[in-house]
């Protein structure tokens, strides 16, 4: 049996029963208890767990961050808010360092099984500064895990994976996925995780690969059904959800069945996931491609505010499309 | 070390505020209720989905912004958080386009490029809107840095929230300003809150926030915010130390929004009492109580009052209209004004590959 | 608030210097001795090029890890910057895994992997060593975190430098602290300089850096380094207001060190002049002050602290023996420790690629 | 003419020439005055130029960095020294938004001329912290440059370019070239400037590409003259010197050429400048590759301290010569 649940349900409920199953487990981060989360993911658990388990913080994420990175090697597991994974950039050293770096520099004796969550995507208007897409950033720090679930159901069994593994994971969401629905297997069925490290096939097809991560999976989706009622063409979409561990055995079986790819990563131009998948491809299947991999990605600016214009800098299902017909 | 300056009762009587003409008084009251009705409009409009993102109101807060601003010169620049539209018109900017900013379109200040939280005219020395907790304090020290390396008589204001105070940039700045003594002054507007949490439940302090300068050898002082008078006298200290002995300060300027922390804000009225709301607006509005002073003083009268308070709400209704009229950028502006050389054309901006599009 | 604690002239009175039994003195003594020693080692084999990297030594500053680490009990903490060797020694580590380590060998405390300023042993209690400038301080909040979390009465101990204090996240941790009454004592140990920078150059403070607790309503002291005993007197006060109370402290302990920044410190001697390092040697020196007061206390005779001495040099020696008779590292370890689940093969490993090695 | 000149030697010379030139620009950083700049790039300068000139700061990267971009917004030209460039983590939020970002959000009215200097490079036995390579992390902020020169000549060149140029350069050098001399032209001979966005190449073959910047430019010059010696194989060496600005003619132009292409990567094999170098070479010149494009990148794991094994980390003549021979 399966209900329908949105995203942000889903991911509340993941969290919810974690911290039930485990004494150690507390959420932490700003406005996350009394306010009820800023995007209202931790709505509920605070009244239901009280102050020792959800925990609101001042403006200090270096500080509360590290707090939690601190209080981890201890053997607490704090599932930390970002209100926005763009306010890395006020506690990035503490994330890159002390999460990534305490057990390789410590010859393995300190561990640090923390969570960082939050919602990590342009689109919203909020410009610049608050539509940073760090999943490519992180994951290319070794210590480090990267996830970044597009569906309700992956959220939660992402989410509960996260806080069960015993090194740090940089979970990304979405606030445009947020309020998006899908069916998510009952609790009463049983314990519901998916591991990290797992790509999900989301649609069989044999023309073209599409592989893409977040919310760039929900293009690929919708730009796929175009591809195939208006040009024949039958595409693949591969969602990584994961992109450190990342499951390259499914990127590499796609590709070799279909031969082209496109990759799709909110990420500018100049890295980002997708130059990693990429160079991953091609030297893994160079013999099975037979066009060069394209991308889209978000155009190379700073994220603009004006609505007019903002979901035309991000990947969308039109501008797959277009990609799509140029190679195949 | 310092401390808060003596409650002076009546601030009317300082020589910054006796110097004051009728006109100039008309003007800050009109300022401040431009700023309301500018915010009113926004609010409509943003509830009838014409602008995205958020929209920080300052709704309660004029009187920081405007009092502030009216005494600077030449010379002194200032610097905000997102939420800015006050210290803009403040500065004079133009209803239009921080309208139009609002609305995303290319007539906004920042070209819709930057939106509610990114304001900027550096030709009236305006330097943003910034929407990084924090950020800004670095960046206003530095404004300060760069007037007294150019041996200039100015200073720079760098506002920031309540909640702001424990961002460790700021802490930074402030250790930097009282070493380097450098001509800043941090304002702090305290509204009580940062987004639902209080003030007691984000900071630790003795006495006050602003005491947190004595950590760092730094004057500061306490100051009501809703009594434009008291703004400016204080400030006013703050300023003339700035200039004449390159000393930073800390102020904190108790005041209030009547708004949530964004309109986006649905818990506005669950972490604070309707009361605590309806209090601050009857007994503390900057407006409604520097009009009454300057009845009282017989600068103006009601009928004046009411028509000042029609021009701004008529200005404001023009300023949407003009916005709605802007055209949008297009998918080409998303590409400008990312680097200098490259919107100049210069030689450097020819050699090499500066944009990474697919 | 709170104030330095009155200049008590003779701290040896104490209740809990009192306790201290002769072997126990003894013990703290050798401690310091055992330090200096092991560094003095470390510093002829980083000469002799047996080793790369930083090498900053403790030497001068014995007696802060050796008496404040003795007040320690089971579920205290201790964490500290990248002058870390005194700590190690002091919580209890071997010589030899501390010399490996600079070595860089597969016997080192951190398997060669971290160095001179990543020293390691959470079965002590020693949570590092730890190489940007008061990136520890987080951490140790979270220790004391968990300790409050875990219900048992305990704290930790966070040291950092007199530079460190300018640090944000230092700032963001001090509010953090007292907020939510985190049983977490940092202490400043003040050697005067940050690199080449004297302390006022770097910091703007009033009083003493300490004294910037007061910011954060928390309580502070001020405490001479080179006397063991108001060392341990006064930090003793901190600690039981950490695990009585859950009130966090800020210490700040005057102490010198001996040789430059790190070993590469060209400069040691240009911005210190030659009589102040010398100053310190002889009138300010924690072990011979120490000495002088157990030998007055009839505790042991010039011949018993000779002795310390020389088994300590013995003892170093042997852990240079040690260490270079251990092997270094293969290839293949540098890519173990990176993530839990990989070193332990879990289920979770197994799945998706991990490394990214060409 | 031209003298034989240090690294360093060749920076301060650039530094003083930009300090004489523009009485707006000022050297800041922490030890940079007094104590002569912690790898002594800076020495004498504090002496020559003084106080308002070069600035010696706290340990307060996120504040003086920020305060650098303030004052830059007046027309202060401030050339700031990061220690290591490694301390970028705890001045993040500066460098990537409020420098990079401050033009696009106001439309165009701030501009923000910095230079952010320092050494940026593992191989110095410091250990994880303080052994990051970030150009690529940087390069991905568009608004941003980022430069990384591999010789004397190359560092006088670029950072003389770097000071002058509008926007934000992020200059990387690295401590195990300071000490290494080559010729620079003598500035009796005129301003010697390079501009950003030129690779050069350094050794010109027909077989193979290498790749690279900043040291690995001098592994893969020693690397090419051993697969010549030992292997008849004649390789291009091509040192990009900027990132971005990034020579793309350059390098399609070498692989064109050579139809096979080693990049070499102080970064770790996650994404780094090497990942987008190779997705950009696959799809502009995807028929003209005879085998996979190959890498040599920093062994994935945080850096190992032991000098014993560091080198066996990083890249090496060694680990090219074999990645070379594994495709050749
Ligand atoms: C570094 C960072 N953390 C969190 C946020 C989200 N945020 C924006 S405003 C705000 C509250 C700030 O409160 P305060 O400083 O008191 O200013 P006010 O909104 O009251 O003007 C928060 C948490 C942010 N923009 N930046
Ligand atoms: C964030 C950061 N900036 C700079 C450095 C380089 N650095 C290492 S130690 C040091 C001086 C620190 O002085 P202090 O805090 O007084 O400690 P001490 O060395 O005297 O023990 C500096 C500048 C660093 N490691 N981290
Ligand atoms: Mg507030
Ligand atoms: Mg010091």
């Amino acid at each position: 049996m399966s209900r329908t649940l949105s995203y942000r349900e889903a991911l509340r409920e993941g969290l919810d029963e974690e911290l039930a199953r485990d004494p150690n487990v507390i959420l932490m981060g700003e406005e996350v208890a009394q306010y009820n989360g800023a995007y209202k993911v931790t709505e509920g658990l605070w009244k239901k767990w009280g102050d020792k388990r959800v925990v609101d913080t001042p403006i200090s994420e270096a500080g509360f961050i590290g707090m939690g990175i601190g209080a981890s090697m201890l053997g607490v597991r704090p599932v930390m808010e970002l209100m926005f994974w763009s306010f890395h950039s006020v506690a990035f050293d503490q994330l890159v360092n002390n999460a990534a770096c305490v057990r390789y520099m410590s010859g393995g004796l300190c561990h640090c099984p923390i969570v960082v969550r939050g919602p990590a995507n342009g689109g919203t208007n909020v410009g610049a500064t608050h539509s940073h897409i760090p999943e490519g950033l992180f994951a290319s720090f070794p210590g480090l895990k990267v996830c970044a679930p597009a569906t309700p159901a992956d959220a939660k069994g992402l989410i509960k994976a996260a806080i069960r593994d015993n090194d740090p994971v940089y979970f990304m969401e979405n606030t445009l996925l947020y309020g998006t629905t899908g069916e998510v297997p009952d609790p009463a069925d049983g314990d519901f995780v998916i591991p990290l490290g797992l790509a999900d096939l989301k649609r069989e097809g044999s023309d073209i690969s599409l592989i893409a991560h977040g919310r760039s999976v929900i293009h690929a989706l919708e730009a796929a059904e175009t591809l195939k009622a208006e040009h024949g063409i039958d595409a693949d979409v591969l969602d990584l959800r994961s992109i450190r561990p990342l499951d390259q055995d499914a990127i590499l079986k796609s590709v070799m069945k279909t031969n082209r790819v496109v990759l799709i990563d909110e990420s500018k131009g100049f890295g980002g996931v997708s130059a990693m998948v990429s160079h991953i491809i091609q030297e893994n299947a160079f013999d099975y491609l037979d066009a060069p991999i394209k991308r889209v990605t978000t155009i190379d600016a700073p994220a603009i505010y004006s609505k007019h214009v903002e979901n035309e800098q991000l990947p969308n299902p039109k501008r797959i499309v277009e990609k799509v017909l140029s190679i195949a | 070390m310092s401390s808060a300056t003596s409650n002076q009762l009546d601030f009317s009587t300082a020589a910054i505020n006796q110097s004051l003409s009728k006109e100039r008084k008309i003007e800050l009251y009109t300022q401040m209720v431009r700023i309301r009705r500018f915010e009113q409009a926004a609010l409509k409009y943003y509830n009838a989905g014409k602008m995205g993102g958020f929209l920080h109101l300052y709704i309660g807060q004029e009187s920081v912004a405007v009092a502030t601003i009216s005494l600077g010169g030449e010379n002194d620049h200032f610097i905000t958080a997102y939420r800015d539209h006050g210290h803009a018109l403040a500065v004079g900017m133009g209803m239009n386009e921080c309208m139009a900013e609002l609305f995303g379109k290319q007539t906004g200040c920042s070209k819709g490029k930057g939106g509610s939280m990114h304001y900027f005219a550096p030709d009236k020395n305006y330097w943003g809107g910034h929407g990084i907790v924090g950020g800004q304090t670095p960046l206003g020290l530095g404004l300060a840095y760069g007037v007294k390396f150019q041996e200039k008589e100015g200073c720079c204001l760098c506002y920031l929230g309540d909640g702001a105070v424990n961002q460790g940039a700021f802490h930074e700045s402030l250790n930097l300003a009282s070493l380097f003594n450098i001509p800043v002054i941090y304002v702090i507007e305290n509204n009580g809150y940062s987004m639902g949490t209080s003030q007691k439940r984000s900071s630790a302090y003795t006495g006050c926030l602003a005491q947190r300068a004595e950590a760092y050898g730094m004057e500061w002082d306490v100051i009501n915010g809703s009594d434009v008078y008291e703004v400016r006298a204080k400030t006013h200290i703050a300023m003339e130390r700035a200039k004449k002995e390159s000393k930073p300060t800390l102020l904190e300027i108790d005041t209030y929004r009547y708004y949530g922390h964004s309109v986006a804000d649905a818990n506005a009225k669950k972490y604070r009492t309707p009361e605590e709301i309806e209090n601050y607006k009857q007994n503390h509005d900057p407006i409604i109580l520097f009009r009454r002073k300057l009845i009282a003083e017989g600068v103006f009268t009601e009928e004046d009052a009411d028509q000042i308070n029609k021009a701004a709400a008529d200005e404001a209704a023009a300023s949407v209209k003009f916005a709605e009229e802007s055209p949008a950028p297009t998918i080409a502006d998303i590409s400008t004004d990312v680097y200098w050389e490259t919107d100049n054309q210069t030689e450097a901006s020819k050699i090499g590959r500066h944009f990474f599009n697919d």
